[in-house]
């Protein structure tokens, strides 16, 4: 099994503190794969050294191309669509806008778009800066949704999202990802088991456990090792 | 003047300037070299320079002792001026000359009543200098001179209405002031325009102009709008209801009164061409010397040489014998017959009327008339 | 109370150590050829220190606006130019006694500071920018326009000299008016840090870090705002009432859009927000663009091409590219530059 | 002690919230759910005072506090977070946390007091309350994402407020520290506190809520006992599905 | 009656002026949140530009002729001076918005002061054409046909310049950029050269403003941008901050009553008036000028 994504002993130090301590990992290339750690480990960092939005060394092969001197767009047309943390839609812009930013809303992709956030072509001519939070973070997914992808980089999708549409951008992803392979950073345990097949756990900017995503969640003893929980509770939610 | 040891501001040791035969006499220029009035000052250096080369028979020194001149740069600037005055004061320097800007002057001539120290104020035209101070002279020409020589274009005055184009500002105020004091007091009815100096637009200010059709128009106006000022006031017709008269600026400038140029009547405080003695050739030679050529403030420079040397032979560190050999002096400038009014300092001048003329692309100055000094002399204003 | 710790006794006796040296300099003979003009006792060089510090002080003022508050204005120069002209014409055209028409001048430019900062934060942002530099811009246009003769229009106005005490007057006293400079900075230096250290002061930087938020917390951001201008116009009043003093008049340059801009350019030449910075900032301003003007005219650049010297000749081009040399390379100023030096130096 | 009466909020011709009145007593915990842009964080803006409502009134220990400011409201005792944080980027944690305890204090803005008059001890015990001892130091802007939601909780409970808006305070804090900050916000509420809580974290809402509000296009679906609320069939339609 | 038309004619032609002197300060602003301060070096730049480019050519050619090459080289100055400006300065500042005003700040300053080093501080005669100097005869009023060149300039920039806004991807990248310029970056989007583009077109828009005014003032000096600066700022801020419209309509409305005040009051209260009108839109209607931060 190939990876679409090898990161080779990557470091980044932002002025004093060295955030990431040299991580290596690989991305296969089909199905998602979970990034996982407490609050302030490097995972936000993690994706933004592959985008180039953070100062990285070391090496990051795409599709075995090299790109960690690669610019941003460069990276970024070169096929990884990338969904950030805060959402960051664009306030000022229209809900279309927004969208048409990526490209023309048509194709295949605009189907799965519309067909998924029926909420977002009603608000199409709203200010996205006024729009809920949920609707924003729908934004943020649609936006790289409209174009083909070798990879995706979704940094806390469901954050702030209500429980049924959690469960429907679960859905949207593990869909994703029967074609396009996803790096997803996640806090919601129930749903990592749900949709991902591989984990990488981050501790103080080092990996520290790499593996299969149903045998981590479901070992009790190593999540609460790893992460400081294990799912029973959740569970019942 | 250096304190007793311990006092602030006294030098450790042996650092009081010695007034041995010999020494060279220190003369400070504080001028602008550099801003918005370089020209005018670079001018004035030059005829300065030209003036101290007559004034001692090309040896530089007065009573056998060089004089040194320091210059220093202003930049227009007040404060600039009042901190290089006070370090030339300072050193010791006894006579300073300069003030391109009359700002400066005004604030230069309080510092160096304070020092008793002789300034020999330039091209500033401000009424106030004169009178200033005791030991304040000028070694221009002052507002009301300008005004009363434009006064005298329009022969008999009484009864005829007169209106004035003037900058929103100081100068312009001054000038507005001037021409009521004169030509009012002479029978005329004045009034006024003012301008923002800063305006862009003067189709406003021709139209009032042009429906009032006074006699004479008086403009007193400097700045970089001029251009836009004279081609609006060509545009909307004045020209052809009244006579307009203006000062006559350097020659740089002169390109810049567009097609209005030839058909404005000047007065001017000097020009080339504008006089001829031995003091005019000895200043036009200088100025070849210097490169340039004879304009409006080379004049100024000149006879602050002159005047600077007159005083110096009288005494070289001693203020008040200076004040007293300068004081009803009378002597002949580039301009002609000179005279300092002892009342109050002023410079009693010839004036002059002039117009340009194209000559190919250029413009030259042709002299029209020459003013008796009494004719434009101002009234006296006491020093206090 | 406890025991003063090294680094309380480094922030407070450098600082008192630094005053002691500058306060003695009025008896320092020596003179350092090309920094000053003259032994620096001298009246040149006291005249040219004391000028310096006065602008020392006026970019501590501006700072309480910009670096502590984040409120970009360039209308400083109004409130500089009131305390000045308030001066000058309370003493010759009122014929006020120098207390009385200090406490004018004072009171003027706080209620000038009230009214006009009342009206202007009613917007923020590049907005408030522009609304206090229409407002200057105002102040400017009328004093050009010598209303009644008090102000003297382009030309300025000179000091009543006989209405200041003689000490300050005359070349040879420029010593005292050097240590009056130094007193002015000294007291803004003061109030101004103890400003900073108040919960006013902690409430300016709340304002600056994030408007909205602070308001939500219970701080009233209209007023700490307004606190602010009225503190730095204070501030910057005073400054005028000083430089009227040491340079014997007001002139309009003080109004100028250019005056308020090279405000903008201490702070940040020094570093927004350090009470050092913007000192040191107001200092080298004024002192540069006092000295270029005679490295200018010494000759020093006669090697040059024509063009270029004519260029270099100017000391506003050296100033504005030193400055966006600064900007540039040192975006947190000079004092932020030493800083991140002695880090450096101190790491590795 | 905080409530809406009747309390509506057109923008741009859309009616965002529609005749919601809702109470929070002393020492109650209100959770408030809903899909995403059902209003509540409108709800909590109109509570604080950030946006004005269109209609009804807002009551703080039964006074009509509707024409106040925001900063008014805070003086007076009520204290919000915001669901994407807001803080003071520029300055350090210690420091966000002591401009909140100044501003609910008295004299927030006397340039007579010293700014440490706000004892760092105190400081300090507010952020070890949220995880965060030893970051007084760390400037805001360089904290991860789940460090600037625990700040934001501890500056809200620095105000040491009587009344207590949270918007969404889980979103993005990871995991292990959920419980934690579920039994402060439990803690907080026992001493006395008004709190209410937008919260998509079904479990926490649960695990805490005396009661549960649920909003829906910006009118209230339901208000009642947590196990009320998720049996009622359309609060499970609209708004849980099959959660995760 | 003939003067009334006479003032608002040339109210008209102040305005489109001030219009021309501002769209490009507010393209700028309103695409990059970035207070242009070297806005009146560009403009200073073209009006040198196309001076020195008047003076070089041979007076055998038409004075039109001249003007109209000097306009391209201008134009072209100007861009490449924006462009310029944009990639050495205002680029690697890209997070720093107080930083890039400031870097403008001192460009204005160290601009105005080498123009003055290279061809002195005194104002420079320009040659201009009959048509710029002429009048035409319109109910009785003597209106200077320059008036009518500068309207048609300003209407035509204005129409171009709100369609490139409107209807092309490179406005919306533009706009986006703004709020965001990672976020751009990161959906694939070359946010820099965009940048570059604005810059070097918002010099060229300067650069025509600046020889447009020296023909008008009929010379060019070191601080003539400079002052006509203050006037595009007042415009920019009562037109809404960064709305094109807005700025047309206040551009109008500054030299319209800038015009009117000066003839109908009081001499001089024109520029007074002006600074209070902006106090006026600014108590009225304080949030319109809050307006396009996004
Ligand atoms: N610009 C920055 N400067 C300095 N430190 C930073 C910067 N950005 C992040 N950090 C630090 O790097 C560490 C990792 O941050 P990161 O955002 O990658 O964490 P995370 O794993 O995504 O956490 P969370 O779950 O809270 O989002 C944190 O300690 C954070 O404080
Ligand atoms: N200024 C505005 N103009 C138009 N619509 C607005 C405006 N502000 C808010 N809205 C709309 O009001 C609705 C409620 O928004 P609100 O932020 O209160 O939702 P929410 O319940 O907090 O959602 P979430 O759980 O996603 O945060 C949304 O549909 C939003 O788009
Ligand atoms: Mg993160
Ligand atoms: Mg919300």
């Amino acid at each position: 099994m190939s990876s679409v994504l090898v990161l080779d002993d990557v470091h980044v130090r932002y002025g004093g503190s060295h955030v990431l301590q040299g991580v290596s990992f690989e991305v296969p290339a089909t199905g998602v794969t979970a990034l996982l750690g407490r609050n302030g480990v490097g995972k936000t960092t993690t994706l933004k050294a592959v985008l180039g939005l953070a100062p990285r060394t070391g090496s990051v092969l795409l599709r075995e191309r090299d790109i960690v001197r690669e610019p941003t767009h460069r990276i970024v047309a070169g096929g990884i669509g990338y969904v950030p943390e805060d959402r960051e839609v664009f306030g000022g812009l229209t809900v279309e806008e927004n969208l048409r930013l990526v490209g023309p809303a048509e194709g295949a992709d605009a189907a799965i778009v519309r067909e998924l956030f029926p909420d977002l072509v009603q608000r199409r001519t709203q200010r996205a800066g006024t729009l809920s939070g949920g609707q924003q973070q729908m934004v943020a997914l649609a936006r790289v949704l409209l174009r083909e992808n070798d990879l995706l980089l979704v940094d806390e999708p469901t954050k702030g999202l209500a429980p049924k549409l959690v469960t429907e951008v679960a859905d949207v992803l593990a869909r994703v990802a029967e074609s396009t392979p996803v790096l997803l950073v996640e806090q919601n345990l129930p749903l990592v088991r749900r949709i991902a097949d591989t984990v990488v756990v981050l501790d103080a900017g080092r990996v520290v456990h790499r593996g299969d995503a149903r045998e981590l969640v479901e070992d009790q003893a190593l999540t609460q090792e790893l992460l400081g929980v294990s799912m029973r509770r959740e569970g019942a939610a | 003047a250096c304190g007793s040891p311990g006092e602030p501001g006294a030098a450790s040791s042996g650092d009081a300037s010695g007034s041995a035969g010999g020494s060279p006499i220190e003369v400070g220029l504080v001028y602008s070299k550099s801003g918005p009035l370089a020209t005018y000052g670079e001018q004035y250096r030059q005829g300065f320079t030209a003036g101290l080369d007559y004034a001692t028979d090309g040896t530089g020194e007065v009573n056998g002792r060089p004089v040194e001149v320091t210059e220093s740069d202003d930049a227009g600037d007040p404060a600039k001026a009042v901190a290089a005055a006070t370090d030339l004061i300072g050193k010791g320097t006894k006579v300073i000359a300069g003030s391109t800007s009359s700002g400066v002057a005004l604030q230069v001539a309080p510092l160096a009543q304070d020092n008793k120290v002789l300034f020999v104020s330039g091209p500033a035209a401000v009424d106030a200098v004169t009178g200033a101070s005791k030991y304040t002279f000028r070694s221009g020409r002052q507002t009301y001179q300008d005004v009363a020589t434009a006064g005298t274009m329009i022969g008999d005055v009484e009864g005829k209405k007169v209106t004035v184009l003037a900058q929103d500002s100081a100068f312009g105020k001054a000038n507005i002031a001037a021409v009521t004091s004169i030509l009012g007091d002479q029978g005329a009815t004045v009034s006024a325009v003012e301008v923002p100096a800063a305006a862009t637009e003067f189709t406003p200010f021709a139209s009032k102009i042009k429906a009032a059709k006074p006699d004479l128009l008086f403009v007193a106006w400097a700045g970089t709008n001029a251009t836009q000022m004279w081609t609006t006031l060509s545009q909307q017709g004045v020209f052809d209801v009244t006579t307009v008269v203006t000062g006559l600026d350097i020659k740089p400038t002169h390109a810049l009164f567009g097609a209005s140029a030839t058909k404005i009547d000047f007065l001017s405080h000097f020009f080339d061409g504008a006089a001829d003695n031995e003091a005019y050739q000895a200043l036009a030679d200088g100025m070849e010397k210097e490169g340039g050529s004879v304009d409006l403030f080379t004049n100024d420079g000149f006879v602050a040489a002159q005047m600077i040397v007159h005083a110096l032979e009288a005494s070289p560190d001693d203020t008040d014998a200076m004040v007293g050999a300068l004081e009803g002096w009378t002597f002949t400038g580039p301009k002609g017959e000179m005279e300092i009014r002892a009342e109050d300092h002023a410079l009693l001048q010839p004036m002059f009327t002039a117009s340009l003329e194209k000559d190919g692309d250029a413009l030259t100055a042709t002299p029209e008339e020459t003013l008796d000094p009494e004719q434009v002399a101002p009234p006296v204003t006491p020093i206090q | 109370m406890t025991r003063p710790t090294p680094a309380t006794l480094l922030r407070v006796g450098l600082p008192l150590l630094l005053l002691a040296v500058l306060a003695y300099l009025p008896y320092v003979p020596a003179s350092i050829p090309g920094l000053l003009p003259g032994r620096i006792n001298g009246p040149g060089s006291m005249q040219l220190l004391a000028t310096c510090l006065v602008f020392a002080g006026f970019a501590l003022s501006y700072d309480v606006l910009f670096g502590r508050t984040g409120l970009l204005s360039f209308g400083h120069a109004l409130f500089v130019a009131a305390g000045s002209y308030l001066l000058t014409v309370s003493l010759s055209t009122w014929s006020l006694p120098l207390p009385v028409a200090i406490l004018a001048a004072l009171g003027g430019t706080t209620m000038l500071a009230l009214v006009v900062g009342g009206v202007a934060l009613r917007v923020g942002g590049i907005a408030f920018a522009m609304v206090t530099l229409a407002f200057a811009q105002a102040a400017s246009i009328i004093v050009l326009r010598d209303p009644g003769g008090v102000t003297g229009g382009e030309e300025g106005k000179a000091l009543n000299r006989d209405a200041v005490p003689s000490i300050l007057v005359g070349v040879q006293n420029a010593p005292y008016r050097y240590w009056l400079a130094l007193a002015f900075v000294t007291v803004a230096f003061v109030l101004v840090r103890l400003l900073v250290r108040s919960r006013a002061g902690h409430a300016m930087a709340a304002v600056r870090e994030n408007e909205g938020r602070a308001a939500v917390l219970g701080l009233t951001t209209y007023r700490v705002k307004l606190l602010a201008i009225v503190v730095g116009s204070f501030l910057g009043g005073l400054g005028g009432v000083v430089h009227a003093l040491v340079l014997g008049g007001s002139s309009p340059s003080l109004t100028s859009a250019e005056f308020t801009l090279s405000l903008l350019v201490m702070v940040v030449l020094g570093g927004a927000g350090s009470t050092w910075g913007a000192v040191l900032g107001g200092f080298l301003y004024h002192y540069a663009d006092a000295r270029l003007v005679e490295a200018g005219g010494s000759g020093v650049f006669d090697v040059l091409p024509d063009t270029l010297r004519a260029v270099l000749s100017q000391p506003l081009f050296i100033l504005g590219a030193f400055f966006v040399v600064v900007v540039y390379f040192a975006p947190s100023g000079l004092t932020g530059l030493g800083g991140r030096l002695i880090r450096k130096t101190g790491a590795s | 002690m905080i409530g809406a009466e009747g309390v509506g909020w057109r923008v741009g011709g859309a009616q965002i919230l529609d005749d919601v009145s809702l109470t929070v007593a002393a020492g109650e915990l209100v959770g408030i759910i809903g899909p995403n842009g059902a209003g509540k964080s409108s709800l909590v803006n109109i509570l604080s005072g950030v946006t004005r409502p269109s209609s009804g009134r807002v009551t703080l220990d039964g006074a009509d506090v509707s024409r106040q400011s925001a900063t008014r409201r805070a003086r007076s005792g009520l204290a919000r977070s915001f669901q994407t944080s807001a803080l003071f980027d520029g300055l350090t944690a210690g420091e966000n946390v002591r401009l909140a305890v100044q501003g609910a204090g008295g004299s927030p803005l006397s340039p007579f007091r010293g700014a440490r008059s706000v004892p760092a001890t105190r400081v300090e015990e507010l952020l070890e309350r949220v995880t965060m001892g030893g970051t007084a130091g760390t400037l805001a802007r360089d904290l991860s994402h789940g460090g600037r939601r625990k700040l934001e909780l501890a500056m809200a409970l620095a105000a040491k407020p009587r009344a207590l808006l949270l918007d969404e305070p889980m979103a993005g804090v990871s995991a292990e520290d959920v419980d934690g900050l579920t039994a402060i916000i439990g803690e907080v509420r026992d001493s006395g506190v008004a709190v209410a809580m937008v919260e998509h974290h079904m479990h926490v809402v649960l695990g805490l809520a005396d009661r549960v509000a649920v909003l829906h296009h910006g009118s209230l679906l339901a208000v009642g006992k947590p196990d009320e609320v998720t049996a009622d069939e359309r609060v499970q339609q609209a708004y849980l599905g099959e959660a995760l | 009656m003939s003067t009334f038309l006479l003032i608002v004619v040339t109210g008209l032609g102040l305005g489109a002026l001030y219009f021309l002197a501002a769209s490009g300060l507010s393209l700028i602003y309103g695409l990059m949140g970035v207070l242009n301060f070297a806005h009146g070096a560009f403009m200073t730049a073209g009006a040198y530009a196309a001076w020195v480019t008047m003076t070089r050519l041979p007076s055998s050619m038409g004075v039109g002729l001249r003007l109209l090459v000097a306009v391209v080289v201008a134009l072209l100055v100007g861009a490449i001076v924006g462009v310029v400006v944009e990639v050495v300065l205002i680029r690697p500042l890209y997070r720093h918005h107080i930083q890039q005003v400031l870097v403008t700040v001192g460009l204005s300053l160290a601009a105005v002061a080498a123009v003055q080093g290279i061809w002195g501080a005194d104002p420079r005669a320009v040659a201009r054409p009959e048509v710029m100097t002429g009048t035409v005869g319109l109910l009785g009023a003597r209106i200077p046909v320059d008036r009518f060149v500068y309207l048609a300039v300003a209407l035509a920039l204005f129409g171009g310049l709100l369609a490139l806004l409107r209807y092309t991807r490179l406005g919306l990248v533009i706009r986006a950029g703004v709020e965001n310029r990672t976020m751009v970056e990161a959906l694939g989007i070359d946010v820099q050269r965009t940048f570059t583009i604005v810059f070097g077109l918002g010099g060229a828009v300067a650069a025509l403003a600046g020889v447009l005014f020296s023909q008008y003032a009929g010379s060019v000096s070191p601080g003539q941008g400079g002052s006509l600066l203050i006037y595009a700022f007042i415009v920019v801020v009562i037109g809404g901050m960064g709305s094109l419209t807005g700025t047309a309509v206040a551009a109008f409305a500054v030299g319209l009553v800038q015009q009117l005040a000066n003839y109908y009051a009081v001499s001089g209260v024109g520029d007074l008036s002006v600074v209070l009108l902006l106090a006026l839109v600014l108590l009225a209607r304080p949030s319109s000028l809050k307006g396009a931060t996004a």
